[in-house]
């Protein structure tokens, strides 16, 4: 190996554009689990539908099983007997991954506010994007989709090793791979 | 170092298959997991297949792939996933067995010693080399003619076995639903 | 699988019919079907015993979105309980929220103007189209055809336009009020709907009922399975279209009619033995029938008042409220929810999605409901659902399922 | 046709002073009897050759907690198809001793009913095959539908109120 | 020798990458197709009409987290993918993608290897396809997976022999092994599936199950076994699998179009080649008719790859008990009549004649005696 | 039979050529392949945009009469309304000199909707007899990044005077008058 130039050598060029093409490249073919549960699930086949054709966005491949999957689409209210499995897929999910609550009831438990219901997913699971609304229009889910794509261009490739995104883990009690 | 310099490139392919035929082998009977057993197994046939292209049978080395590795080894995958013989099983530590296994070991590798003391190789002429010796016509021709009697046989066998494994395989009463 | 020339039972049943001892250890396996299953379509969880590919018994678990929908209905007014029932059955919420404000209505004792219930026959048709469209089509994705599931979802983006143009949302439309409809339908509604139900649905309906019915893949996959008798049907406690596929004509509609239904000509379309195509086939016939029942309702729409003139219960207008005293009064009563309900009980039924959707409300005069039973077909026969999949193979369940219709927000309300 | 006044003569024919409470309420009838009745009262109008009540509707549970003695209601809603008629049967049982009969050897629709009403209030349905909490979770200590325990328990962790709004 | 191993190497590189490019598009085009029959656009973020998607799902795939399930036997999990892709991409060597080439005074022929039993070839590798999905749905040791993989195994040896009957009847006809044989005897229009259309509809009907799509795609049903044998597999894993399944998509319709449909040939060929030879010269003309040839080949590939798409797009699927009646009872027996009926016309001196009078006998026969049957006794 | 209008569902067997499956399959492939060439009615979202309907119940808004002043009162009649709970709201006393920022007497000095919470039932804007709140037809609430952020105060959601909500009818009973001028 020869030595390349000033500024262009180590971590610094060749990373950073290396970042920013799978960045693109990771946001244009975000493949979603689609973890419906109820009212937003039935508005998600709308996006799904001719109408709005969430496939434009390279993102039409609902991949349910959480191996393949890049994005976690939770829709609909997670009642607190839900809890654990969502937090089982999301740990079987592969980094990176990111999680969207879509609708009032996934981000926060909307009107139910009852002995039942999980007040929102991000006690159990970090949350990246929340999409209000109950349920939100097609166009909102859209929305929170390309919000995830600016948040995966933006995203460096180790950002999923960092001490940073390791404690954010381990403050939703998420430990390394045990559960896998 | 001269030797191997000698040593022809098919030669070389020989060596090769032949080395990882015998690996195979035995990675097919000291494996303790099944399913590794039968992966061994399928490389073994493989290698074999090589080696039979190398001796210009092209037909029988794909016919071998076919049979064993598509279709036997296939079948018996399929046993080991149903009876799920993910444990290892601890029946060779059992005495008898061992005692057992050697005898028919040595047993087997007397008999091989007898075959091959008598046994008598042509001695490779170029002269004679056909090429088509191993193509497909020539077998053809082979098994309808001078082999007629026997490749009948064999088909009636065949039939045999697949009426017999019609019969054993008809799902009885109370029996279990595959 | 015999062993020694005996035959071995395996399961209890097995062991009485043969005469023969049960084997202890059996060869089952587990196979946990859901929660998050692709199929399951909202939550529920059925953990399979599997001979094989064949379903020997599961075990069934639901609850995981329970919301307590009726412990929140104990501490709202009856206006706002509307958000809730909306949310029950979300494929066809409209249904839902006019029958919980008849149930009130009934309370109240509130004559509904005639074209306020012609209105919301027509809401709740289309309701129902949604709700059969959304099921049937599901059928197809579930058997693995996803293309005729794109094609009648666009006639229910359709549908949702209507609802658009009469509320605002799409979904969970909160459209109805106690005494009549928050508006009326407006002249691009009417233009809508008829569109609808003279044009392109009639046309993408045949169109999607041509790429299934006829299909012997289609059929081989669904008909004879899982098979409703009637008897089992009626002890399940089946109502609506998985009831009428078994053969029985009990429609809520015809046998108590509530809101004009008594003005319309619809015939109840009942299947032959109830298996997955029967249900399939009553459903999509039952589209045909909403879409008999809405052109009557459109043509013959009356003139007159979409809510009934009670100050007490329907909001006063906003000019009024601005200006008028009595209005103010009215205005701060009704959102504070200290309407004068009576005391008393009721059970009100309509025809929902799925079969008999009933409210049964106990008043003891307060601001809210002292208790308000949701009778939610879901939750009721889906228990039928693992006798039904036993002896058939997951193939076979995944049908079962779809044709049943099992909306999640309804079964765990 | 079979009005709820021929279902007062015949169901009061047949039990007497078991059935008692007999109401009406926009148009449904309703009565109460003994929990040890209930099973024969449900079994006499299903298999009444002219009333049919073929169909069980509804169970349910209702919880007065000022009706001392009798606090917990377990309430069945019968229909007559054929009579287009339905009937609405209640169960008073005791707050210390909520036991009633399940309706489960009648119909099966009773059982899921059942359980909820049981994960609900508490209310015990002898003779139930499989009686365990339904729409909640197991391990739960109490009976969120009764009256005293309120929506939201003030002590709950789970509930951020910075976020709330309020 | 030099030359012609170097002109070798060189199409057997351009083969191996246009498999995979080709692998590669298809995944977009399914896409495309598949909105385009729903009334969908498809993507069309991802460059212009999202035609860089094929990329983006690359680079998304081998820059995922890699990871074992704890449970899974880590080699043949690992093992599992790589099979399934180099069985896929082995029997691309043999498929004759065109006529010769005329580099000097060699005439090279454009295929991998010309072996004299190229038929066989495949169905070895096919048959050897098997093992990818098998090890990687038991390894993955979950039970959507392991009954994925069953299904996938039994279904692939079952219809394995429909198709090699199919194969048969095709050999009878020609008389030999090569493809590259079987690809000349189709000169202009003298398409095999002309004489045999019975023995190509049974043969694709084998090819979608073989290659596990629709309405044979039990292996992976989404609404029943979640991703069927590649439930537990993420990132480039689960890319090799999906990529072989498109790989394999491929090789049979480039099978199925120079078995039956006449391979690089097409009618009026013989005109344009010597149209081409007297404008162009000797070694031009050729050449440029023959790169003809292989542009019409894969038209036909791609008629049939949108052919697999839309049957994809279109129909319900199977059961498994049905799949295997289809199979076992449906298509083997039919195969044999047809293997029958080419065999007496092969030797009847009239092939085309007698392969529809047979064939159209004795399906008419059937049928009647059928519906007769069936009216008798419903 | 319960009723006398029941009418059995078309069942019959499949014929024999039926029976062979190809003719459901090109039937079927007939249908697909004329929707491949059928236009299409995708909407390509971010750039082009569907109208939401007339009363389409998206973002919340505070308005302000036409001199500019809050309308709000601050009577809390919104909050008792709302199902979801997610409105909550200080009033105070309007002070002297504050006549051209508040319309009546009382205001809200805080006013915050957490936009997670809400459920766009459109309950409020019913229920505010001052005709101050308002969901508007033409804008969704975006999506948020950070849960710390959802809850709206009176800087998001009053009216800019600069660029003021407008909608065709305020009133469903303007809206019914718009209507009937339609017809005519």
């Amino acid at each position: 190996m020869t030595d390349a130039p000033p500024g262009y050598g180590g971590p610094g060029f060749f990373a950073t554009s290396l970042d920013k093409v799978i960045g693109i490249a990771r946001s244009n073919s975000l493949w979603p689990l689609p973890f419906a549960t109820s009212c937003c699930g039935i508005e998600f086949m709308a996006t799904m539908g001719a109408h709005y054709d969430i496939s434009r966005f390279g993102a039409e491949r609902p991949s349910f099983s959480p191996r393949q999957s890049d994005v976690l689409l939770v829709m609909g209210t997670i009642a607190k007997k839900m809890g654990p499995v969502v937090k089982q897929v999301y740990l079987q999910m592969a980094e990176p991954r990111w999680v969207v609550a879509v609708g009032a009831c996934a981000s926060s438990g909307g009107i139910f506010d009852t002995y039942s219901v999980l007040q929102g997913i991000d006690r159990i699971i970090p949350v990246d994007v929340y999409v209000p609304g109950c349920p939100p229009r097609p166009e909102q889910i859209l929305d929170g989709l390309m919000q995830v794509q600016e948040l995966a261009k933006g995203e460096s490739l180790r950002r999923r090793e960092t001490e940073e995104y390791r404690a954010l883990l381990e403050s939703y009690n998420i430990l390394e791979k045990n559960d896998r | 170092m001269e030797i191997l310099k000698n040593i022809a490139m098919v030669e070389w392919v020989y060596y090769f298959f032949a080395a990882l035929a015998i690996s195979g082998a035995l990675g097919t009977i000291l494996s303790k997991k099944p399913m590794h057993s039968v992966i061994a197994l399928i490389i073994t046939f493989f290698s074999l297949s090589g080696i039979y292209v190398l001796l210009n049978a092209q037909f029988l080395a794909v016919v071998n792939i076919i049979v064993y590795a598509g279709a036997i080894m296939v079948l018996f995958l399929f046993v080991i996933m149903f009876l799920n013989l993910r444990q290892e099983s601890n029946e060779l530590s059992n005495t008898s067995m061992v005692v057992a296994s050697t005898v028919s070991g040595l047993l087997l590798a007397l008999m091989l010693v007898a075959v091959f003391r008598k046994a008598y190789i042509d001695p490779i002429s170029p002269a004679l080399f056909s090429s088509e010796t191993g193509m497909i016509e020539r077998l053809g021709n082979l098994l309808y003619t001078h082999y007629m009697l026997p490749f009948e046989l064999v088909s009636v066998l065949f039939l045999v076995a697949i009426s017999g494994a019609i019969l054993i395989g008809k799902r009885e009463k109370g029996g279990r639903h595959f | 699988m015999t062993e020694n020339n005996t035959i071995v039972a395996r399961t209890q049943e097995e062991a009485l019919a043969l005469n023969v001892p049960l084997q202890e250890e059996n060869n089952y396996t587990t196979l946990n079907l859901g929660p998050t299953h692709p199929a399951t379509h909202g939550i529920f969880q059925n953990i399979l015993t599997m001979d094989g590919e064949r379903i020997v018994s599961s075990e069934m678990t639901v609850g995981y979105i329970h919301r307590a929908f009726e412990k929140i209905a104990e501490r709202r007014p009856f206006y706002q309980i509307t958000t809730l029932t909306d949310r029950m059955n979300y494929c066809s919420s409209p249904i839902n929220n006019m029958g919980w404000h008849m149930t009130v209505e009934k309370l109240l004792e509130v004559t509904v103007p005639k074209r306020a219930q012609y209105i919301r026959v027509i809401m709740m048709e289309l309701a129902r189209i949604a709700d059969h469209l959304i099921c049937s089509s599901i059928m197809g994705v579930d058997t693995g055809a996803f293309s005729g599931f794109l094609y009648v979802m666009q006639e229910r983006e359709k549908i949702y336009e209507v609802y658009e143009e009469m509320c605002g949302a799409r979904l969970t439309t909160n459209m109805g009020r106690i005494g009549g409809m928050e508006r009326d339908l407006s002249p691009t509604a009417i233009k809508k709907i008829k569109d609808l139900v003279y044009n392109s649905l009639p046309k993408v309906f045949a169109e999607f009922e041509e790429l299934f019915d006829r299909n012997r893949i289609f059929r081989d996959r669904t008909i004879g399975v899982g098979p409703v008798s009637k008897e089992m049907a009626v002890s399940y406690g089946f109502t609506g279209p998985n009831l009428r596929a078994a053969g029985i004509d009990y429609d809520v509609r015809v046998i108590e009619p509530y809101s004009s239904y008594e003005d319309f000509e619809f015939e109840i379309p009942v299947g032959h033995n109830g298996d997955t195509y029967d249900r399939y086939k009553v459903r999509n016939a039952e589209v045909w029938e909403s879409i008999k029942i809405i052109r009557q309702a459109i043509e013959n729409l009356p003139e007159g008042p979409y809510h009934a003139n009670e100050n007490h219960y329907y909001l006063p207008p906003k000019q009024a409220v601005y200006q008028n005293m009595e209005a103010l009064i009215y205005h701060f009563k009704i959102v504070m929810g200290e309407i004068d309900a009576p005391v008393g009980e009721v059970y009100h039924a309509v025809e929902g999605g799925n079969g008999e959707l009933g409210f049964y409300l106990i008043s003891d005069g307060g601001r809210a409901p002292f208790r308000l039973h949701f009778r939610r077909p879901c939750f009721i026969y889906y228990q039928a659902y693992g006798e039904l999949i036993k002896g058939g193979t997951v193939s076979d369940a995944i049908p079962i399922m779809s044709s049943l219709n099992v909306i999640a927000g309804e079964l765990d309300a | 046709m079979i009005d709820n006044q021929r279902l007062v003569e015949e169901i009061g024919g047949q039990f007497g002073e078991k059935v008692h409470r007999f109401e009406e309420n926009f148009g449904i009838l309703g009565f109460s009897t003994a929990p040890e009745d209930l099973l024969s009262v449900v079994a006499f109008l299903k298999e009444h050759p002219v009333l049919k009540f073929n169909f069980l509707t509804d169970i349910t549970g209702v919880h007065f907690p000022d009706n001392t003695g009798a606090e917990f209601c377990s309430v069945c809603l019968m229909h007559s198809w054929e009579n287009r008629i339905r009937v609405r049967i209640k169960v008073f049982v005791p707050k210390e001793n909520p036991v009633v009969p399940s309706l489960t050897p009648l119909f099966d629709a009773a059982n899921w009913m059942e359980r909820e009403t049981f994960d609900f209030y508490g209310i015990l349905y002898s003779g139930h095959p499989n009686l365990k909490r339904i729409l909640n979770m197991d391990d739960m200590d109490y009976f969120p539908m009764r009256k005293e325990y309120a929506l939201e328990d003030p002590t709950r962790r789970d509930k951020i109120d910075d976020l709330f709004g309020r | 020798m030099e030359s012609v191993l170097l002109i070798k190497g060189i199409i057997i590189l351009v083969i191996f990458a246009l498999s995979l490019g080709i692998a590669a598009y298809e995944t977009y085009f399914e896409r495309v197709i598949a909105a385009y029959i729903q009334d969908r656009v498809g993507p069309d973020r991802a460059g212009p009409h999202g035609i860089l998607q094929p990329l983006a799902d690359a680079g998304k795939l081998f820059f995922k987290e890699d990871f074992v399930p704890v449970m899974a036997d880590k080699w043949l999990f690992i093992i599992g993918p790589g099979i399934a892709m180099f069985t896929a991409l082995m029997s691309s060597a043999v498929i004759p993608f065109g006529d010769t080439l005329k580099i000097g005074d060699l005439l090279v022929p454009i295929q991998g290897m010309d072996v004299n039993i190229g038929i066989l070839w495949v169905f070895g590798v096919v048959a050897m396809g098997v093992y990818g999905m098998l090890i990687g749905g038991w390894a993955s040791n979950n039970k959507y997976s392991l009954y994925g993989a069953i299904r996938a195994a039994s279904q692939a040896i079952s219809y394995e022999i429909a198709l090699g009957l199919c194969l048969l009847a095709v050999i009878l006809v020609t008389g030999s092994l090569s493809l590259r044989e079987i690809a000349t005897q189709q000169h202009g229009i003298n398409w095999n599936v002309f004489y045999q259309p019975v023995g190509f509809i049974l043969f694709f009907v084998c090819a979608l199950a073989e290659c596990n799509r629709t309405p044979f795609d039990l292996p992976e049903t989404e609404a029943e076994l979640v991703v069927g044998y590649m439930t537990e597999f993420g990132s480039m894993k689960m890319g090799l699998y999906m990529f072989a399944e498109y790989v394999n998509m491929f090789i049979s319709s480039a099978i199925m179009a120079s078995l039956y449909f006449g391979a690089y040939n097409y009618p009026g060929m013989d005109f344009v080649r010597e149209f081409l030879i007297s404008k162009l010269g000797d070694t031009t003309g050729h050449n440029l008719a023959t790169l003809l040839g292989t542009a019409v080949f894969f038209l036909k590939i791609f008629m049939f790859i949108f052919t697999f798409m839309w049957i994809r797009w279109t129909l319900p699927r199977f059961k498994y008990e049905q799949l295997m009646k289809l199979g076992w009872q449906w298509m083997v027996p039919l195969a044999m009549v047809n293997l029958v009926v080419m065999a007496v016309a092969t030797l009847s001196g009239k092939p085309l004649l007698v392969a529809w009078l047979g064939m159209g006998g004795f399906l008419l026969v059937y049928f009647t005696g059928r519906s007769m049957y069936e009216k008798r006794f419903n | 039979m319960l009723t006398d209008r029941s009418k059995k569902t078309d069942k019959s067997d499949l014929s024999v050529v039926e029976k062979t499956y190809l003719p459901g399959v090109f039937k079927g492939m007939a249908i697909t392949l004329k929707h491949f060439f059928m236009p299409k009615p995708t909407i390509r979202y971010p750039e082009q945009k569907r109208y939401l309907g007339p009363v389409f119940r998206g973002h919340h808004i505070l308005k302000r009469d036409d001199q500019g002043r809050e309308r709000c009162t601050a009577c809390g009649l919104c909050a008792v309304a709302c199902p979801a709970e997610a409105i909550s709201m200080v009033a105070a006393e309007r002070v002297k000199g504050e006549e051209h920022l508040y319309r009546e007497e009382k205001y809200a000095a805080a006013y915050e909707i957490n936009m997670l919470r809400c459920i766009f039932c459109g309950l409020c804007e019913e229920a505010c007899p001052k005709q101050a709140i308002y969901l508007r037809h033409d804008k969704f609430v975006p999506v948020f990044t950070d849960r710390h952020d959802v809850i709206y105060g009176k800087d998001v959601l009053v009216e800019d005077m600069n660029n003021r909500y407008n909608r065709d009818a305020w009133t469903k009973e303007d809206m019914a008058k718009l209507w009937e001028k339609q017809n005519a």
